[in-house]
């Protein structure tokens, strides 16, 4: 049972992928991905079931595939992987790739050959705790709506570039591989498991982001896996550090005490420092903005479920080894200062996409941040921020996918009104920019449990407190934006592909559920996790004596709200009494939203959102911000390693 | 009775308001009277030291007038005007309102010609015997 | 950026400045030139009100003695009762009141002899004095 | 209850709009000093605010030109029932001394129905006080008909 | 960066007055203003074809409510020197006295819609309070607050009792009181500095250059006012131009400003200067030729030019008024600044549409 | 935590009752007052006490209409999570989650706003957010503050101390976020120099910003709404001296005149002066204190 759901869990997405990568024909590829999808989701809900539990389950036990060691195969599989990306490497005449590529090989031929004493390891390769699961949910279902939602999409993508031949099959090979590797990541126990499921997904998005092979593209592919190569090596000096320290790769034996020597924490340091490159924390952000040039489901997976969840997933895997540590204060910080930062950034975007990218590193800043301040009301935080901001993030990057093929644009000037036009995924956009921002929902559960868990750190805090209020602008304008159309047209159903719709539906509704579900969440997943519950549960709210949130009273009085709300909504439809937007009295009668301007011609009234481009600019802001990010960095290492 | 007057054709305008700018006057104003059906009276006023000093142009209504918004720049809104209410039209405004700086369209035409009367309107007062 | 404050407090802790009108009606000026007001019995119909009149609102009918004015088109400006040689004319010190309708001013008159006046018994009986309300009229 | 309430607060809140339709400024300055502090017609409720929607009454002074008819035209039918408007000064009652004049309408009731004429070169601003209590009698008035209409929407 | 277009008017609660300006806006701040006019102009004007020249002091007293006494004057002026008559001394005092009367209550009316525009609602309160003072002078002199119709061709109609001196004196010295306790208030609270020190920048060259006019021109450092030639009695009464040099917001509201109280001070001497004498002189016929005459304006220089031919109308009346000659400076110094900017720079220019249309 | 653990007896009830109905009464009449003082304050009468409440009951008998339904439904939005974050207030809830809520109210407000393609109410719209991105980290670091002097966000735990929050931590750091919390209460109240957005006042240049575009009974519900939030700010601002009612009754009415008397000697500031402003000093300030009691 247990290694049939593995099987499933990591290796059958690499199957299946070869399988759309082989059989080529279109039917069998969407009926490949949406097999392979509800068989994940089915598995992963199964490993709830099961969880917490080992793999395998007797210490001793070998784990195998087909029979072969899966230590062997891993290691083999290891350096391949090394020897293609130093290929890739060579190909785009990448020093940098190819010299931390070789930095890799050299390191883990030191670590395997003449370091690790190849004796059977006495601990289990797979650990499945509450973390992993919640990881493997995510992963398996927020990730395979993703794919799903790729077929339709990717199709009409290339029918807008006429492609002479469809790049589909690699495509798909590589998006639902990707899980897979995604899936060994988080479940793995062995650091040189890790290391190499880690790798695969830097290969995956390299492929994935320079899929359509423009220039562009190509440059930040480059860009992306130079700098997760960076991660990588870190990644690699940290498990030779470590395995020197303490003569083993497993990871529950790393996290089963604090770490105050130096060494240590430089150790985790380096492994933070992996964790960072590759949740695109700043200075490292410039990556994740360049893959936004990838079609996009490709961002939506990289975003909400794989890739950069792989690094703070790694951040809040190792919190308890350097919890109440000068190490965890300076995570701390450079996750606050990534939170506000890039929100800042975020407040100069009108690209859409861009404005979810600087978003998802803000959240992912935030969960660093709490990581790093490592209590358990903090550790809660991280957790539940990663569920709701896998899901509410994956929605949204599916909604600008979908608006940007209904209107050509992912500009959110250009979505002013798309209600107008595009009403259902208007409204699904706006739910899930609810979602994102306020309360009763679980992204703002989370901000809050983080926000009360730093209360104590002063820096920290004031960070935050910045950064959520720099947040509600971008996302509320945006929101706004949606729904400004004139007057009071009749709602218009919107036609959408099933595959299209499925995903958005059920992202959206479970954005909503899972909030509602958020106590019980809690007690479910959090609680086994921290082995503490500093939060009880009682009347449909989480309350500790710093603070409570009673998310199912809100929730009702929300609904009822909302429903009245609705009801004026309907009259006030139905009662046509509309009238035109205030224009100084001018309103050109003939023209629709112009007004009768200088000269008596008409003069189209056109609205800018306010981006602060002399403060917010990212050209301003990036420079200023890169420096202190990489300020900040320098000191986590000075104060992990030295004080 | 006005001091200071000088008349000019429409060739030395241009340089004479030139030359006046380079002595540094300021432009006042400029002021269109109908004289006849063909001729309007063209009243250039400007000033230096609070001392007045006019141009003066008889202008052919058939014929665009030279514009000295080239020169000065605040001429625009006053030739615009003129236009608007003489029908007299200037050659090189720089910022042309197209007849629309005052007036709508359903509006009479060049409402202070005295004596091109586009239609006719009652000078009768409403009270009137 | 304290320097309104001064001024602020004072305020609070004075009397009000406002007249509270209409509860509190204040005396107008001796010399305010409000509502017109015209007196049939002196008018000679001699028409120079109507020709000095700036907003040309008063109408006078030599023949038919009559004297009309459009109230409303008034400006108040008094020179029609400067120039009346016979002082018919005059400015009550308050305003027209306001209305709802607009309303003309229409005397009927009797012709007098030249120089002198008209015998006064004929004058109240034949003069439906007052103002009718009339709808307005066509303009130019 | 809360019906006659309503309909008490409306003569209790007067929201003024006021528009120049062409005026020589007379009439505009004296309708603002009734909001300073000597006539301060903020006793009866009552706010100058500056946008269509938000009013009850408009308040038009000027003798409305060619251009400004539109827009009169536009700001009256924006504002929502129940509403007055009160027409100020000679000008605004029939064009004043520029009714002859050729770009002038004349009389605010040639482009909107007027409820009050406030006369005067300008109109005092007691005599705007009393065109506004005026107005406000002819509130009540319409208020009957206005709240049928509300009630049935 | 998406652009922001506001119609700035022509019904606005800032403006006063209906004109409109299209502003293209990138976080709030303007690129480009276009202006549109024409929502006041009544082609008065013309009406001088149909009103004769002694009807026609009414109708050019109307062309602004703010500053009609003086439009009277002007226009009487003008009138007088084609006929070739002088008015009486008394009647030249006195049309200093309203003159000066009515630039108090214009820059107080001015100075609270300025301080309005930048959301100061008590002080816009409390200038207006002042200015009611001057509407009583003027209602109890001259019969009507706003528009007081003193003046005829040829002289005035109204005179000033002894105790009317008196009264007037004594309530012009409040006002001058209470002005200057405001003093502070807007020359040095840091609210209004920062709304006003170096918004809407007119240098020097470009006031001259466009053609401003009045305080407009007085605040960027050019000592001109038409006051200085000497018109009515202004050349026997010490006077002195107000002058800044920063040719900002700020600058101009200080020019205006210290107006009022140079206007007090003017009232004074005239008043204790006024000679006895008839208030208007008589002529005779009608007048023929043609004349310029300017005068100081609270809002600048404003220049009548009256044409006649002798006949019962005249040919042409034409007024050039301060705030039309500062239209192209506005639009000059528009653009860079930022919305909120806006209100306080179109009011630092003193717009009087009604005027600039006519 | 009290707040839910006290459950439904009569106190809780009777407390849920006062933040639904109470307060909003009492915002109306302190606004009532506020108006007639600021009238006062000018030299002017001023409206009756109860202005308010006949405002927004005429508001709400006019005819509707709208530009775009969307404000019918984000007016209701609005007036619900106001009326929410009070009551959550009286039932001595969470500060954070309290602010979250209200937060909800004003990002609704500005959506209606935006949702409608009027010039005027979208500067109204952004420049509401550049009012919320400036108070919002006042008020969590004051309320960072509070947590730090009572060791709860609860407002519970302030009532449970015997010592005026105020005295707490020797004086100076409180009386340092007071002042800070002053800042954030001038833009809620949408008092000068911060009535950016819409001012009550209508000489703006923004027409009433944020409000344009409500009218009818949507404008009384933003109204209503305004009340339970002044209501609110007002309430944080009796924490800081809630040991006796007439403490609480004293602090308040100093405040609030403190805030009648800025608004009426202040200029509106433009919203990047604001923005600066609350920024550097409001962040310096609450930097100082809470660096202050993390000391100590
Ligand atoms: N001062 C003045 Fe006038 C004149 N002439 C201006 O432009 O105000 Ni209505
Ligand atoms: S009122 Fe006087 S001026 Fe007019 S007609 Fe009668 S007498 Fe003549
Ligand atoms: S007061 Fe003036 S406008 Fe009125 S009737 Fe007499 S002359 Fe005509
Ligand atoms: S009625 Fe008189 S004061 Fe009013 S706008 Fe007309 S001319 Fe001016």
């Amino acid at each position: 049972m247990l290694d049939t759901l593995l099987f499933i869990l990591i290796v059958l997405p690499f199957l299946a992928g070869l399988g759309c990568y082989v059989l080529r024909a279109e039917g069998v590829r969407s009926l490949i991905v949406v097999a392979t999808g509800g068989i994940l989701a089915a598995a992963s809900v199964m490993l709830y079931f099961q969880t917490p539990f080992t793999y395998p389950v007797e210490a001793s036990v070998q784990a195998t595939l087909f029979g072969v060691s899966l230590d062997e195969i891993i290691m083999v599989a290891d350096f391949l992987l090394l020897a293609v990306i130093l290929y890739f490497g060579v190909r785009h005449k990448n020093a940098i790739i190819v010299a931390l590529a070789i930095l890799q090989g050299a390191l883990g031929a030191y670590l395997e050959f003449g370091l690790i004493e190849h004796a059977p390891k006495a601990y289990p390769t797979f650990v499945i705790d509450t973390l992993a699961l919640v990881m493997v949910l995510i992963i398996s279902i927020v990730g395979s709506l993703i794919c799903v939602f790729a077929i339709p999409y990717m199709k009409e993508h290339e029918h807008h570039l006429h492609l002479p031949a469809s790049k589909q099959p690699r495509f798909f090979l590589v998006l639902v591989a990707f899980l897979g590797a995604m899936n060994g990541l988080v479940m793995a126990n062995d650091l040189a498991y890790f290391y190499f499921f880690f790798e695969v997904t830097t290969l995956c998005s390299f492929l994935l982001i320079g899929h359509d092979e423009t220039e562009i593209a190509t440059k930040n592919a480059v860009r992306a896996l130079w700098m997760n190569s960076l991660g990588g090596a870190a990644l690699m000096i940290g498990i030779v550090w470590i395995y020197s320290e303490l003569g083993t790769l497993e990871i529950a034996k790393v996290i089963s005490q604090q770490h105050t020597s130096a060494a240590m924490l430089v150790a985790l340091g380096l492994l933070c420092f992996a964790g960072f490159t590759k949740a695109a924390q700043m200075p490292f952000q410039s990556w994740l903005l360049g893959a936004m040039v990838a079609p996009t489901p490709v961002s939506a997976l990289l975003h909400s479920s794989t890739m950069v969840k792989a690094g703070v997933y790694l951040v809040v895997r190792f919190a308890p080894a350097y919890a109440d540590t000068n190490l965890g204060l300076a995570v701390a910080l450079c996750g606050a200062f990534t939170f506000l930062g890039t929100a800042a950034l975020a407040v100069g975007q009108s690209n859409g996409k861009k404005i979810l990218a600087y978003s998802t590193i803000s959240n992912l800043g935030l969960i660093v941040a709490c990581a790093g301040i490592g209590t358990p009301t903090a550790i809660t935080a991280a957790i539940l921020i990663i569920i709701f901001h896998a899901v509410s993030k994956g929605l949204l990057f599916l909604c600008v996918g979908t608006i940007e093929h209904g209107i050509g644009s992912r500009d959110i000037e250009d979505m002013r009104g798309v209600y107008g036009k595009m009403p259902v995924t208007a409204l699904i956009t706006m739910a899930g920019v609810v979602t994102m921002i306020l309360p009763p929902f679980g992204m703002l559960l989370g901000k809050w449990m983080a926000i009360e868990s730093s209360a104590g750190s002063l820096f920290v805090i004031v960070m935050l407190a910045l950064g959520s209020a720099i947040t509600v602008l971008y996302w509320a304008r945006w929101a706004g934006g949606l729904m400004s159309v004139e007057g009071g047209e009749k709602f218009k159903t919107e036609s959408q592909a099933a595959l299209t719709r499925a995903p958005l539906m059920i992202l959206c509704f479970g954005a909503v559920v899972l909030s509602f579900l958020a106590p019980w969440i809690y007690s479910d997943m959090v609680v086994p996790l921290i082995k503490l519950s500093p939060y009880a549960v009682a009347a449909g709210g989480l309350q500790s004596g710093a603070g409570s949130f009673a998310v199912i009273p809100l929730f009702i009085v929300g609904l009822i709200g909302f429903g009245v709300a609705i009801n004026a909504l309907r009259k006030a439809r139905s009662s046509h009494a509309f009238d035109a937007p205030y224009m100084a009295g001018i309103q050109s009668p003939a023209v629709a939203g112009a007004y009768t301007g200088p000269m008596n011609k008409p003069v189209v009234v056109t609205t800018g959102n306010y981006y602060l481009s002399a403060v917010f600019g990212e050209e301003k802001l990036t420079p200023y911000g890169n420096f202190a990010a990489i300020a900040l960095l320098v000191l986590m290492f000075a104060l992990g390693g030295l004080f | 009775m006005i001091d200071h007057i000088e008349d000019i054709t429409a060739e030395t305008l241009i340089g004479k308001v030139e030359a006046l700018k380079k002595e540094g006057y300021r432009l006042v104003t400029m002021t269109a009277t109908d004289l006849d059906a063909e001729t309007v009276d063209l009243l250039y006023s400007f000033d230096k030291d609070l001392a007045l000093m006019h141009l003066r142009l008889s202008a052919k209504k058939n014929a665009p007038a030279k514009s000295i918004s080239g020169v000065y720049f605040a001429a625009f809104l006053v030739e615009n005007e003129i236009r608007e209410q003489f029908g007299l039209t200037f050659e090189g405004l720089v910022l042309d309102f197209g007849g629309a700086l005052l007036l709508e369209d359903s509006v009479r035409p060049t409402p202070l010609c005295r004596y091109t009367v586009v239609e006719a309107k009652p000078e009768a007062p409403v009270a009137g015997a | 950026m304290l320097h309104m404050t001064g001024t602020i407090l004072r305020n609070l802790f004075s009397q009000r400045a406002t007249r509270l009108y209409p509860i509190e009606k204040r005396e107008p000026f001796a010399e305010v030139r409000g509502e017109l007001l015209f007196d049939v019995e002196k008018c000679t119909f001699c028409v120079r009100c109507q020709m000095a009149c700036p907003s040309q609102c008063i109408t006078v009918d030599r023949k038919a003695a009559t004297w009309a004015c459009d109230a409303f088109a008034c400006v108040y400006c008094g020179i029609c009762a400067d120039t009346c040689p016979d002082g018919a004319l005059s400015h009550a010190p308050a305003y027209r009141p306001v209305a709802r309708e607009k309303s003309q001013m229409f005397y009927q008159g009797v012709l007098k002899e030249k120089p002198k006046k008209a015998a006064p018994a004929a004058a109240p009986a034949a003069a439906p004095a007052g103002e009718s309300p009339k709808p307005e009229k066509a303009e130019a | 209850m809360l019906d006659s309430f309503i309909k008490k607060s409306r003569i209790k809140s007067p929201w003024l709009l006021h528009f120049d339709c062409g005026s020589c400024n007379g009439c505009d300055i004296e309708t603002l000093a009734c909001l300073t502090p000597l006539y301060d017609v903020e006793r009866f409720g009552i706010i100058n605010v500056g946008n269509p929607k938000h009013a009850d009454i408009l308040l038009v002074t000027g003798c409305v030109n060619h251009r400004n008819k539109h827009v009169l035209k536009t700001i009256y039918d924006q504002m929502p029932e129940p509403k007055v408007v009160v027409a100020i000064g000679a000008c605004g009652l029939t064009g004043g001394v520029f009714r002859d004049a050729y770009n002038v309408v004349g009389g605010v009731d040639k482009v909107i129905p007027v409820d009050v004429y406030v006369p005067g070169c300008p109109g005092k601003p007691e005599a705007i006080i009393d065109g506004v209590v005026e107005a406000l009698g002819k509130l009540s008035e319409k208020q009957n008909a206005a709240a049928a209409a509300v009630a049935a929407e | 960066m998406p652009r922001t277009v506001v119609p700035f008017g022509p019904q606005h609660p800032v403006l006063p007055e209906p004109i409109h300006l299209t502003l293209h806006c990138e976080d709030e701040i303007i690129k480009e203003a276009v202006p549109a006019i024409g929502y006041v102009h009544r082609g008065l004007e013309k009406l001088a074809e149909i009103r004769d020249h002694n009807q026609m002091v009414q109708v050019v007293e109307r062309v602004c409510g703010i500053c009609s006494m003086i439009h009277a004057a002007a226009y009487c002026a003008a009138v007088e020197q084609i006929l070739g008559i002088k008015p009486p001394p008394r009647a030249e005092y006195l049309r200093v006295v309203w003159s000066e009367l009515h630039r108090m209550h214009s820059h107080l009316l001015w100075l609270g819609l300025y301080a309005d525009a930048f959301g100061f609602e008590s002080l816009f309160m409390h200038f207006w309070r002042i200015r009611e003072r001057i509407m009583d002078v003027m209602e109890a002199t001259a019969g009507n607050r706003v528009i007081i119709s003193v003046n005829v061709v040829g002289g005035v109609r109204r005179d000033l009792t002894p105790e009317q001196q008196k009264w007037v004196l004594s309530e012009v010295d409040w006002v001058e009181k209470e002005v200057a306790r405001l003093k502070d208030v807007m020359m040095n609270d840091y609210t209004v500095k920062k709304r006003t020190v170096g918004v809407g920048i007119l240098s020097k060259e470009q006031a001259l250059e466009l053609g401003a006019a009045g305080p407009m021109l007085r605040g960027s450092g050019v000592a001109q006012d038409m006051r200085m030639t000497g018109y009515h009695a202004y050349g026997e009464l010490g006077f002195e131009p107000v002058v800044e040099t920063d040719g900002d917001s700020y600058a101009r509201s200080n020019v205006r400003f210290r107006e009022v109280l140079a206007a007090v001070d003017l009232v004074r001497q005239a008043m204790a200067k006024l000679p006895d004498s008839e208030l208007a002189t008589a002529y005779k016929g009608r007048p023929k030729g043609e004349a310029v005459m300017r005068v100081e304006q609270p809002r600048g220089e404003l220049l009548y030019y009256v044409k006649s031919s002798g006949g019962k109308y005249l040919d042409r009346v034409r007024i050039r008024t301060p705030t039309f000659a500062n239209i192209p400076p506005l639009c000059a110094v528009l653009p860079g600044l930022e919305l909120a900017d806006i209100p306080v720079v179109v009011l630092s220019m003193d717009p009087c549409i009604s005027c600039t249309e006519r | 935590m009290q707040a839910f653990e006290i459950g439904l007896n009569p106190a809780t009830f009777g407390w849920l009752l006062v933040g639904l109905l109470v307060a909003p009464v009492a915002g109306g009449l302190i606004a009532g007052v506020d108006r007639i003082l600021t009238a006062k304050c000018q030299s002017r009468v001023g409206p009756p006490l109860l202005q308010p409440f006949y405002d927004a009951a005429k508001l709400w008998g006019k005819e509707t209409k709208v530009s775009n339904v969307w404000i019918a439904f984000c007016s209701w939005m609005y007036f619900t999570a106001a009326a929410t974050s009070c009551v959550m207030f009286f039932l001595q809830s969470d500060l954070l989650i309290i602010f979250f809520v209200q937060a909800v109210g004003a990002v609704f407000l500005v959506i209606g706003a935006l949702s409608v393609p009027s010039p005027y109410s979208q500067i109204g719209g952004q420049r509401e957010l550049l009012q919320i991105m400036a108070y919002e980290p006042l008020l969590i670091l004051v309320f960072v503050g509070i947590f730090l002097a009572t060791g709860s966000f609860n407002i519970s735990a302030v009532y449970a101390m015997d010592k005026p929050l105020m005295l707490e931590s020797g004086v100076v750091p409180m009386v340092l976020l007071f002042v800070v919390l002053g800042y954030a209460l001038t833009i809620k109240l949408r008092k000068s120099p911060f009535d950016i957005s819409g001012s009550h006042h209508a000489h703006q240049e923004i027409v009433r910003g944020v409000f344009t575009e409500y009218s009818g009974r949507y404008l009384a519900l933003v109204e209503v709404a305004h009340w339970y939030e002044v209501v609110l700010v007002l309430g944080v601002v009796a924490l800081f001296w809630a040991t006796s009612w007439y403490a609480i009754v004293i602090l308040l009415v100093l405040t609030y005149a403190a805030e009648i008397l800025v608004d009426n000697i202040t200029a509106r500031l433009s919203w990047r002066a604001m923005l600066g402003k609350l920024w550097a000093s409001g962040l310096a300030l609450s930097f100082v204190s809470l660096a202050w009691l993390y000391a100590f």
